[in-house]
């Protein structure tokens, strides 16, 4: 039954356990005439921790005894293996963000007065946390509701260098509706581009962006 | 008989060398002294010897293998009178377990009593060897049985092999964020738009729409059909001013316990019905 | 990120993973900017595989793709970890399998014909719950009976890497007698594979597999 090294023998034990063995466990599966001692053993770890040397694997010793763990430095790769499928927007959550983008700035109010429906606090709660709009200021008028703006992050996203690269209303969808074929009032955007610039400039010291890029379009 | 023309087989190896009686048969040309002794079980044994069989071919296949005779072979008088006594035992015990094994008795049966029947010398080729389908399922199961044992003989996972793993790094969990292609946005936003267009295209003035009237004609029609869809109930031609006293009016007899919404699955279709024991509440009936 | 060798972020993905992995699955941990091709992953499994030569473990190609895989030959020793021994079959479940496997699309009529006996629905349950075979549609005949196929989860479980690698059928009857010793038809099992492979995808969109990728091997 024998042939095989003590070392082979003991790697395959630990990466079949799925957890820690002990020395006394890795001797219990030797029959009585076969069994290693404990120095023995021992030596033969040693052996098998060197052997790692190169490998996705290292050896090491915790409460309950030895185990073979995929070294650190792999985490990276690994856990991309249980990486999550990104979620999906709603659609209502689409057309909310199109339409700040192409009205902004717009409060609540405007974008309802569009969909028909309500917009749900969670809809602008998500699209502020995901950085692509943000509140530019207030209207002046009853209730002084929030202003709305795309930010830069959301023209990154979308590979735009500006809002002008947005495609113009009227090339989009079927029926060139009767809505005024407009790109997104230019002053308009340039007058918030420019506090944009601020806004963000001071968002940049708070909140790290992701990829650190810190050019402006 | 056809088949009768092949080498006579080596005698049984059950057979207790250096005893000589006179043959009490001959199979395929080899006297037969004595009964195989393997061939007599105690009747209360029977049921567990027979579960150790798979079906009458196993058994049928058994019976030939221990007369060590080859397959192609069969002396089925011999056979089917052996198979017939392991039936005859059996019927005490399970019926259930024996009908099978009664279908392939009859068929030996059939198969023994056609080739006692003299044929025509002109019919011989025609008609196909009796055994021959007997044999053929026989074979054919044999190769099914070896074929198992050959799946059991493949090295398996959690038997002679296990998958290997190690303990992976301490775990961060990484969730994605959702990525919007360019497309998906301006998809929204003319769905968004079309849908506002049918909405401004009919901007005609109209009587103010009273929620109250609303109320008793959603119910009405909810009388008459039980489940709606909640599209169902506005009506595009009213405009915004409609669909906004529609719904308050669906909100109304909902808080009111007059009307149950229903909604199968997420984003699916919202349904309207009556709730089951309306309460009597003034001006809701319709 | 980089740096490490890899052959050996492929072993230690195989270690953590606890299961098959895929080429595609593989490939999917790189950042896109590092992701190896096909070609030079293979290559660096083929690497692997070697490195193995000495060591407790091996690595096999199976049906859902590569797993390391600790040795038979130290199934002795390993086997001992586990109080309860590796489930046993019986053979009226093996026979059944084996029909299945080798004459796939397999109705439980066709199974009956060969063995002589009705099967048992105990039988059909356990190899459904095994998931080593799913029913892949009705034969049009009356009564439309379910048409049963084996899974890649078969294969993988068996130790193999498409039906082909199946041991040939025995030859019909010692004396040869005309029909000649065949695996299952190629062509059938291709058809199949296709298919499986299609409705595993689908099973996958359907429900949500824990990481989301749909894999090929």
């Amino acid at each position: 039954m024998s042939g095989q090294p003590l070392k082979t023998i003991i790697e395959a034990l630990l990466l079949a356990a799925d957890r820690a063995l002990s020395l006394d466990e890795i001797r219990a599966v030797f029959d009585e005439e076969e069994r290693p001692g404990r120095d023995e053993l021992r030596e033969a770890l040693a052996g098998l921790g060197e052997d790692c040397g190169q490998r996705g694997v290292e050896l090491k010793q915790v409460a309950s005894g030895y185990r073979l763990q995929v070294r650190r430095e792999l985490a990276h790769w690994v856990n991309r293996l249980w990486e999550e499928k990104p979620p999906r927007y709603t659609r209502a959550l689409l057309e909310t963000l199109a339409l700040i983008a192409y009205r902004q700035p717009a409060t609540r109010g405007d974008i309802e007065e569009v969909r028909g429906v309500a917009v749900s606090t969670a809809i602008i709660r998500t699209l502020l946390d995901r950085e692509w709009i943000r509140v530019a200021g207030h209207r002046d008028t009853p209730g002084r509701p929030e202003l709305f703006v795309t930010t830069r992050q959301f023209l990154d996203h979308f590979n735009l260098k500006s809002l002008a690269e947005l495609p113009p209303l009227d090339e989009i969808g079927e029926s060139g509706n009767g809505l005024a074929a407009d790109r997104p009032d230019e002053t308009i955007v340039e007058l918030f581009a420019a506090t944009a610039a601020e806004a963000e400039k001071e968002t940049e010291a708070e909140v790290e962006s992701p990829d650190g890029r810190a050019n402006d379009a | 008989m056809p088949g009768t023309d092949s080498p006579a087989p080596a005698a049984s190896p059950d057979m207790p060398p250096g005893q000589r009686h006179p043959a009490i048969a001959y199979v395929a040309g080899a006297a037969v002294e004595e009964l195989p002794t393997d061939l007599y079980i105690p009747p209360n044994a029977l049921e567990v010897y027979l579960e150790a069989f798979e079906g009458p071919l196993d058994l049928l296949l058994y019976l030939v293998k221990r007369q060590n005779i080859d397959i192609l072979e069969i002396n089925v008088a011999e056979i089917t009178a052996q198979y017939m006594a392991y039936i005859e035992l059996m019927r005490a015990g399970q019926f259930e377990l024996a009908a099978e094994y009664l279908v392939m008795a009859a068929v030996l049966a059939e198969i023994k009593s056609r080739i006692l029947l003299p044929r025509p010398e002109a019919a011989e080729d025609e008609e196909e060897d009796p055994r021959a389908q007997l044999i053929r399922r026989l074979l054919e199961y044999e190769r099914y049985k070896h074929a198992a044992e050959n799946l059991d003989g493949l090295p398996r996972l959690n038997r002679e092999l296990r998958q290997a793993r190690a303990e992976p790094p301490e775990f961060q969990r990484i969730v994605p964020q959702p990525v919007v292609e360019l497309s998906d946005l301006l998809a929204a936003l003319a769905r968004a738009l079309r849908e506002a267009e049918l909405f401004e295209h009919h901007h005609v003035q109209t009587e103010p729409i009273n929620p109250r009237d609303k109320m008793t004609l959603l119910l009405r029609r909810l009388d008459r059909q039980r489940f709606l869809p909640l599209s169902a109930m506005f009506d595009p031609r009213e405009g915004r001013p409609g669909i906004v006293a529609t719904f308050l009016a669906v909100m109304e007899l909902t808080r009111n316990a007059l009307v149950e919404i229903t909604q199968s699955e997420v984003f699916g279709p919202i349904h309207l019905r009556l709730a089951e024991a309306p309460l009597a509440q003034g001006g809701a009936a319709p």
